[in-house]
């Protein structure tokens, strides 16, 4: 695919409309956990506020490069990620910078905001933030790996690492999706879908009750900002991984919207009725239950 | 499959003296302060932890944040001008302190509460008793990431807190039981409002059945962790639900019957395990018999009474010299008033037996080293601990 | 009320010394290096605060105060017995969330402090630092007859008496305790202020910091901290 | 009660009981006798629950009184057992060996009423209050209305009357 | 982990269908009925007793002056102030209240970035004032007693026979009983003429201090004996227990101090007077104005004659009130102790007749006249002229005396006050003796709420039979053929004052009564008999509607003599002890500025 300078704008475009659909959403998926609590919970601008709250702080305390750069390395994680996940499929502007290795590379993005996260806390200097990205880097790596082995298999059973291609593979019907072809390696992604999603039971990076809140303790003002808006992000871009892959990709943007908020609210019904596994626990769950089903989808394929 | 074995080659020796030789500055050990501004700590206290990876090897309780210095007040205060003060002792549960105090009172200045005083006395702490546990299930649920028990059970307790406003006059702090009595009677159509509040409670506390107790996750984090030996509950001072939840049926309500509740029917509730699930489910199960007594004491207490008994002018009020002891069952154990007086108008000396006082320090103290960081705060408030009570 | 016996002076200005492990000292390194550290120095910023200005066009200022308000993090610090009454407020039946009331467990990403109720001080050392630790514009709000003129701790010992000599507060809310109804109450009260640029406490705390620091003294015998925890 | 105080009264130097409603019951012990007393009520009488350990300032007798409560929760009986020692050198024999949770106690007895458990783990360090300089704040010779005026500013402009007196400044002012 | 397991936490998820159960509209969600919210206060029934200031454990209430509401009987004007950075709503000022003035409002909300605007007078201006809802207690107060403790007396039957006391006096442990009751606001202290500190010895009788309560009653009354018994007890007509009870048994507690301590003793308690100055002072009248005068004037050292016209030291003390009320050994001791002050008092001397004026004039520094009210007034209605009618003082004065007093089977008594009550029932054991039965009927102009007399002497009356015609005005003293009285005629009377409050009876002449009784007894008043100045003196003193003139300080237009008393002043035995202790202390200033004429 050739590099075409119409893609910029049409790029931020697409990311323009993730940010606020990730906005909002998150903020739907909140009053919903909420409703089954009993309450309606916040109203559905509120993450846009808060943002702007946020950024209309007026002092910013900074613990040094790493500490300035974390949010950064994190942000441009979630929008890298966007970048080079095509969006719609067969939509002509909401392809992104999709290319035909752009599976190996969204890989390496899910996981390079992590890590750009854990140098920034680290350099915050508290030990809830130096906790919560010990406990992070421990769990992600191996929620991820059922998610690798899935991959794996998919790009066996697809013979491509270009999301696209898999895409316009699960076409023209239910039946063609993943999710049907390859049961096993959905099953494995999903474990991992649900492990990085940050929900109960596996949100022990953040667990309030014990390392409050985490990687982002000493995170503040237009940092927290930066933060925030990549939260809106980047599990939205995660999914869209997920959708493009396992569930037949979306052909507009209704379809987008649909079939996004039915896979993020999968974590989040987890989440409201669960409570966390602890560290190790965790790990031991994706190893037992997860290593398996990954291993099986790619001898299965 | 798949068990973790800590390396614990790091972890620190004992000293000669039997105290762990942890040196900071060798970069192995962490310290770790779990509050006073910490969401899984119970209330304004907080536990200093040395860490090494995630296991604690030494916690200390640090407490102190609260004191308000109580026993010293109430010396300065008259026997009435204590009893707005007394309940501040326990914020979550003050009505104990009310009881305990005015029973302590009566006690020694040798008065008898009318009957229907008793009664409502008993119906008060077990509404205490059932908001103390509604704060104990939300909590636990919360210090384990279950965030929805505790939106529930805040919720119930808010009903009950209702039903308190309309009979005490107070949300919190009820001020209802004075020396000789209480003061006021039932207002019109209690028993049914009440009902209301009970059915809902039941309703929720059938959810939390489904969503905690038989939660997979809940079961794998709290059983076989923070086990509490039954061979400590007496060096350690260990009573109520914690010391029921290793098998010891021992409750106060039972085995010293105070107020009416020789003339209630219910069970001791027990689990034999003694880890944070058994202790769960003992407080679990005797929300439902608090649900049950306050059933029983709205049926068969008497309609109307007097309120109070005839008590001296309070604003001059002495009491003979003596001592004596008044204790009940509260939601967290043996909850105590030792009050001293010497003849004046003014208490002697008025000490504060809160079962928070050993189950947080010694007792806490000595479970933490060994657990993960993570259990750190369920295990806490498995032993339903209320720092007001400790430091008073 | 009655004057102050003399007797009680005598140990009043006693200072109490430095624990050992804030005392400037030599220590040696995993990796076997001799420094010298100064823990007091080393460990926290010293650097006085500022006071920082609005912005320079008002209708940007009025914007972010209209955010500011509408986005009001509460640090989850419960000092005193009012802190009972936050938790009906993050649960259905008060649900202060729909006003964009948000708790946040660290003091960083917060901008209101509730001083709920009274302050022992032992107490109020940590709830300084909570305040200097979070972000300007930052509020406090006093809850009950505690934090006005001592509550009915007004003789203990342990407890201070105006919350306004140490920290700069922008609202109270009289009741011991304020219902969850009356805490709501507040902070819409609070949203207006904020709303209306009134609610500078932190410039304020900036501005007679002097003062601040002499009567967080005068009561915090053991003074083991920087003056300023930014 | 009172066949375990028969049996212990002339080995252990007791006072006489005192007992009060409820299996309650007050009894005095020299304080050399403490130990042994302690020991077999816990061992043989089956009083094996401190309830508390606490003082009381009786200043004007120059004395503490260390209060212990046991309880036997089999047979429901509670003895409050006293000590008394002297004010001035305060200091009173450890039990944390009996009964671990008594540190806790010793360690407040320490903080709040200066009183000395020698062999007590971590008497000396802070336990609840913070930077105290003044007396232990539970003696009674320690005013804490004082120590708060003198600390603690107070929110100024409150003035009251005495009716009594208000009526006679303005009903009778020379006093007749 | 069964699959069961795993499913049936998202059972829960159901309720995301359920409403939320969150209140729509919090903010001023009223409180529930009894809700102990901001405190309200009925300015008008408030007394400002400051019971509240006393119980609050807070120091939340301060007692503040209030525009508008000025220092009365029983009611200090003072208001509680409230400092809301104070209070911990326990509701305890509302439950000692003593009027029930006191209450709350379900009201809750108050915000304000002003810490000092948290202070306020309830019952002035806030928005909560008529609130209707809130906290009020269930029934009276139960913090401080409500009735009197019972004081033993004798039954009608047996007290009518004789002239022994009625009342018992209490014992040690009512008397605790009762003093306890006392809530020490003070605000009787205001009342009584005297100014006795009240709650003081009141506290002395709980604390069983009988030395310093002694000690507290001389300071203001050395006629404790009799003010224990017959005093008019204004006091506990102001006392603040009186709005949800009685009010404290003030004069019983009263007597028992002075039943507690011996004779002996409270001269030993009272101490020596001071060394003789060698200043000498004359008193007219051994009445209780004079001897308290007397009193006062040598404990100070000065030298005192009090020079009495009849036979007894006491005045209208013995002569006027009946022994059944205050036996007279009572009246002797309280008399002792004034004589063991260095005191002479020399009966039997008339002055006019046994000594003169000038000589007192003469002899002393000062002199003070409390020559008293004894002459009886009449109605001068027609037929009061003539036998079978006659005066209340002088019969009481006979009676006291021993004399034999003219009686009747049927006696109709005219007026309703004290005296009428004491002449009345003396009659009436009078009669019991000698004819066995009692046959008194009582007139009054006053109706039965208003009369004058103490609301026990009117029951006490009436258990003995006296019979009691209230808003009667007396119209002709009904003689037959022989001019022997036969009856009493009355008409109902309408109103006593005018509008201008003048003394102007108007009657109902349609409703007429004859009372039968072939005695008549008018107790309608007294005067002054003044007869003892001489023409001269008569002359250069300056009267006023009857009464010799005095100023503030009890100085007559002459600067030598001074006044005091019911002939100057009235109308009871502790008002004159309190014009006792006046007019003494003006006497002392003089003679110390030695401005009294040498």
């Amino acid at each position: 695919m050739t590099f075409e300078w119409i893609q910029v704008p049409y790029a931020l475009a697409t990311l323009f409309i993730i940010l606020n659909y990730g906005l909002l959403m998150t903020a739907v998926v909140r009053k919903l956990a909420a409703r089954v609590g009993g309450r309606p919970g916040i109203p559905v601008w509120q993450n846009y506020i808060d943002l702007v709250k946020n950024f209309a702080l007026r002092s910013k305390i900074n613990h040094g490069v790493m500490y300035y750069l974390g949010p950064v390395f994190r942000l441009s994680g979630g929008i890298g990620l966007i970048l080079f996940v095509p969006t719609i499929y067969g939509s002509s502007w909401a392809q992104n910078f999709s290319f035909a290795g752009d599976l190996v590379l969204a890989l390496y993005f899910i996981f390079f905001g992590t890590l750009g996260m854990a140098l920034g806390a680290g350099e915050s200097g508290h030990p809830h933030s130096a906790i919560g990205v010990s406990r992070g880097l421990a769990q992600v790596t191996t929620a991820e790996l059922p998610m690798a082995l899935a991959v794996y298999s998919l790009a066996i059973q697809y013979q491509t690492l270009s999301i696209t291609e898999i895409v316009a593979a699960q076409q023209g019907g239910l039946f063609n999706w993943t999710l049907f072809t390859n049961p096993l390696a959905v099953v494995a992604a999903m474990f991992a879908f649900v492990g990085t999603m940050m929900r109960s039971p596996f949100d022990v990076v953040l667990a309030p009750q014990e390392i409050p809140i985490g990687p982002p303790t000493e995170y503040h003002s237009a940092y927290l900002a930066l933060m925030q808006t990549n939260r809106a992000i980047f599990p939205i871009a995660k999914t869209i991984i997920y959708m493009n892959l396992f569930f037949g990709g979306a052909a507009n943007w209704a379809e987008f919207a649909i079939k996004v908020f039915l896979l993020y609210m999968i974590p989040a019904v987890i989440g409201v009725v669960h409570p966390r596994f602890r560290v190790e626990q965790s790990i031991r769950f994706f190893l037992k239950w997860g290593l398996p089903v990954g291993i099986l989808a790619i001898l299965t394929v | 499959m798949f068990s973790f074995k800590p390396d614990r080659s790091q972890y620190p020796a004992p000293g000669p003296d039997g105290k762990l030789q942890i040196d900071l500055e060798t970069g192995k050990y962490l310290k770790l302060w779990q509050g006073p501004n910490h969401p899984g700590i119970t209330g304004n206290m907080s536990v200093e932890l040395t860490v090494c990876g995630d296991e604690v090897v030494e916690g200390k309780t640090h407490v102190g944040y609260l004191h308000r210095g109580f026993e010293k007040l109430m010396e300065r205060r008259t026997f009435i001008q204590v009893f707005p003060i007394v309940c501040r002792v326990c914020v979550p549960e003050p009505d104990f302190n009310e009881y305990c105090y005015a029973a302590a009172v009566e006690d020694l200045a040798g008065i008898e509460a009318p009957e229907y005083a008793q009664w409502m006395r008993t119906l008060i702490l077990e509404m205490g008793r059932f908001n103390s546990y509604m704060m104990f299930l939300g909590g636990i649920g919360g210090a384990l990431g279950l965030g929805i028990t505790g939106q529930w059970m805040t919720y119930v307790r808010d009903l009950m807190l209702d039903r308190f406003e309309e009979l005490t006059g107070a949300r919190i702090y009820h001020m209802f039981i004075l020396p000789g009595g209480v003061r006021g009677h039932l207002p019109e159509g209690f028993e049914g409002r009440m009902e209301e509040v009970l059915d809902t409670a039941e309703r929720y506390l059938a959810d939390i059945d489904r969503v905690m107790f038989s939660n997979s996750v809940f079961k794998t984090r709290t059983k076989g962790v923070g086990v509490i030996d039954p061979a400590l509950f007496e060096p350690y001072g260990v009573t109520g639900p914690n010391a029921r939840a290793g098998g010891v049926a021992k409750d106060l309500r039972k085995d010293s019957p105070y107020l009416v509740y020789d003339q209630l029917d219910f069970e001791v509730a027990t689990a034999t395990d003694s880890d944070i699930f058994a202790r769960a489910t003992v407080r679990r199960a005797d929300v439902q018999t608090s649900i049950d007594l306050i059933r029983q004491i709205l049926k068969k207490m008497p309609k109307t009474g007097p309120a109070m008994a005839k008590i001296p002018n309070v604003l001059h009020w002495k009491i003979p010299r003596g001592e004596t002891y008044i204790k009940g069952e509260c939601s967290r154990g043996e909850y105590g008033y030792y009050l001293v007086t010497d003849g004046t108008g003014y208490p002697r000396r008025i000490n504060v037996r809160g079962p928070s006082y050993t189950h947080a320090m010694a007792l806490l103290e000595h479970l933490i080293p060994g657990t993960n960081i993570s259990d750190v705060a369920a295990l806490m408030v498995s032993l339903h601990t209320y720092p007001p009570e400790i430091e008073r | 009320m009655k004057d102050v016996d003399d007797k009680f002076l005598k140990n009043l200005d006693r200072t109490v010394p430095l624990r050992e492990e804030l005392r400037p000292r030599k220590v040696t390194t995993p990796d076997g290096q001799e420094i010298e550290i100064e823990p007091l120095k080393d460990y926290f910023c010293e650097a006085a605060p500022k006071v920082h200005a609005k912005s320079y066009f008002p209708i940007v200022e009025d914007f972010y105060n209209w955010a500011r308000a509408n986005s009001l993090w509460i640090l989850g610090f419960g000092t005193g017995c009012g802190a009972i009454e936050m938790r009906p407020l993050m649960t259905p039946r008060f649900d202060a969330y729909r006003y964009g009331i948000q708790w946040r467990p660290t003091p960083r990403q917060s901008n209101l402090l509730m001083i709920s109720g009274y302050l022992s001080v032992k107490t109020l050392k940590r709830a300084i630092r909570a305040y200097e630790q979070m972000q300007g514009p930052k509020y406090v709000v006093g809850l009950g007859s505690c934090t006005i003129n001592g509550g009915m701790y007004w003789d203990s010992y342990n407890t201070i008496k105006r919350l306004d000599q140490y920290l700069p507060v922008d609202l109270y809310i009289a009741g011991c305790m304020p219902r969850p109804e009356a805490l709501l109450a507040g902070f819409m009260e609070l949203k207006k202020l904020i709303k209306a640029g009134k609610c500078e406490g932190a410039n304020k705390y900036a501005e007679n910091f002097a003062t601040y620091k002499a009567n967080q003294k005068s009561v915090i015998k053991d003074w083991d901290m920087p003056d300023y925890n930014w | 009660m009172r066949d375990i105080h028969a049996l212990l009264k002339q080995r252990h130097r007791l006072g006489p009981l005192e007992p009060r409603k409820g299996g309650l019951a007050f009894v005095t012990v020299p304080r050399e006798n403490l130990r042994g007393l302690l020991l077999e009520l816990r061992d043989t009488h089956g009083f094996t629950h401190l309830v508390l350990l606490t003082a009381v300032d009786w200043m004007e007798d120059g004395l503490f009184q260390l209060t212990y409560m046991l309880n036997n929760r089999g047979r429901d009986l509670t003895l409050g057992i006293r000590v008394m020692i002297d004010r001035e050198e305060a200091q009173g024999d450890t039990i944390h060996d009996m009964w671990p949770t008594a540190a806790t106690y010793q360690r407040e007895l320490k903080e709040m009423f200066g009183i000395d458990f020698p062999g007590s783990p971590r008497l000396d360090e802070e336990f609840i209050l913070e930077g105290w300089t003044d007396l232990p704040p539970y003696r009674r010779d320690f005013d804490s209305l004082a120590y708060s005026q003198q600390t603690y500013a107070e929110r100024p402009g409150r003035v009251t009357h005495d009716p009594r007196e208000y009526m006679k400044s303005k009903l009778y002012p020379d006093g007749v | 982990m069964g699959l069961r397991e795993v499913l049936t936490p998202f059972t829960v998820w159901k309720h995301v269908f359920d409403d939320p159960v969150t209140i729509k509209q919090p903010i001023g969600r009223p409180a529930a009925e009894r809700y102990r919210g901001f405190h309200q206060n009925d300015l008008d029934t408030c007394i400002g007793c400051g019971t509240c200031e006393a119980i609050c454990q807070n120091g939340a209430i301060d007692m503040v002056a209030v525009a508008g509401y000025d220092p009365e009987k029983g009611n200090s004007g003072l208001k509680p102030q409230i400092d809301y950075g104070r209070c911990c709503w326990c509701a305890l000022c509302v439950d000692v209240c003593m009027t029930g003035s006191l209450t709350m409002s379900n009201e809750y909300t108050w915000v304000d970035t002003d810490p000092d605007a948290f202070r306020f007078v309830p019952g002035l201006e806030e928005p909560w004032k008529d609130d209707e809802e809130g906290y009020e207690r269930e029934g009276k107060r139960v913090l401080s007693g409500i009735e009197r403790i019972h004081m033993e007396e004798m039954e009608p039957e047996a007290r009518i026979g004789n002239f022994d006391e009625i009342v018992a006096g209490y014992s040690r442990a009512e008397a605790i009983l009762e003093a306890d009751r006392c809530v020490e606001c003070g605000l009787c202290v205001a009342t009584c003429p005297a100014h006795m500190s009240i709650p003081d010895y009141i506290a002395a009788v709980r604390d069983q201090d009988y030395d310093r309560g002694l000690q507290l009653l001389y300071e203001t009354n050395p006629f404790s004996e009799v003010c224990g018994r017959v005093c008019t007890h204004k006091c506990e007509g102001s006392c603040a227990a009186l709005h949800e009870g009685d009010p404290i048994a003030i004069r019983w507690l009263k007597r028992h101090i002075i039943d507690e301590v011996p004779f002996d003793r409270r001269i030993e308690l009272i101490g020596q007077p001071a060394e003789p100055t060698g200043r000498k002072v004359a008193i007219i009248g051994a009445g209780p104005a004079g001897l308290t005068a007397a009193f006062d004037l040598a404990r100070a050292g000065h030298g005192v004659v009090v020079y009495e016209a009849l036979a007894h030291a006491g005045g209208m003390m013995r002569y006027g009130i009946p022994e059944y009320r205050l036996p007279y050994d009572a009246l002797d001791r309280d008399i002792g102790v004034i004589e063991a002050m260095g005191v002479e008092i020399r009966t039997n001397c008339r002055v006019g007749r046994d000594v003169t004026m000038d000589e007192l004039r003469r002899d002393h520094d000062a002199v003070v006249l409390t020559i008293g009210l004894h002459m009886g007034r009449s109605t001068r209605v027609p037929g009061t002229e003539g036998a079978g009618v006659e005066k209340a003082v002088d019969l009481l004065r006979r009676i006291t005396d021993g004399e034999k007093v003219p009686l009747a089977e049927q006696i109709v008594v005219i007026g309703g006050g004290n005296v009428a009550m004491d002449i009345a029932r003396s009659m009436a054991r009078l009669q019991k003796a000698e004819f066995g039965k009692v046959g008194i009927t009582l007139t009054a102009l006053e109706d039965i709420d208003h009369f004058l007399a103490d609301p026990e002497e009117v029951v006490e009356s009436r258990e003995e039979g006296v019979k009691i015609f209230d808003a009667r005005g007396p119209q002709e003293v009904m003689r037959d053929a022989e001019g022997k009285v036969t009856g009493l005629r009355t008409w109902r009377v309408k109103s006593i004052f005018d509008a201008e409050g003048r003394f102007a009876p108007a009657y109902d002449q349609s409703d007429e009564r004859v009372h039968a009784g072939s005695m008549v007894i008018e107790a309608i008043g007294q005067a002054a008999d003044t007869s003892l100045l001489g023409a001269a003196l008569t002359e250069a003193l300056e009267w006023n509607r009857g009464r010799i003139k005095i100023d503030t300080a009890f100085r007559t237009s002459e600067p030598w003599l001074f006044a005091a008393g019911d002939a100057v002043k009235g109308p009871d035995v502790i008002s004159a002890v309190a014009d006792g202790h006046r007019v003494a202390r003006t006497v002392m200033e003089k003679l110390a500025a030695r401005e009294v004429a040498q």
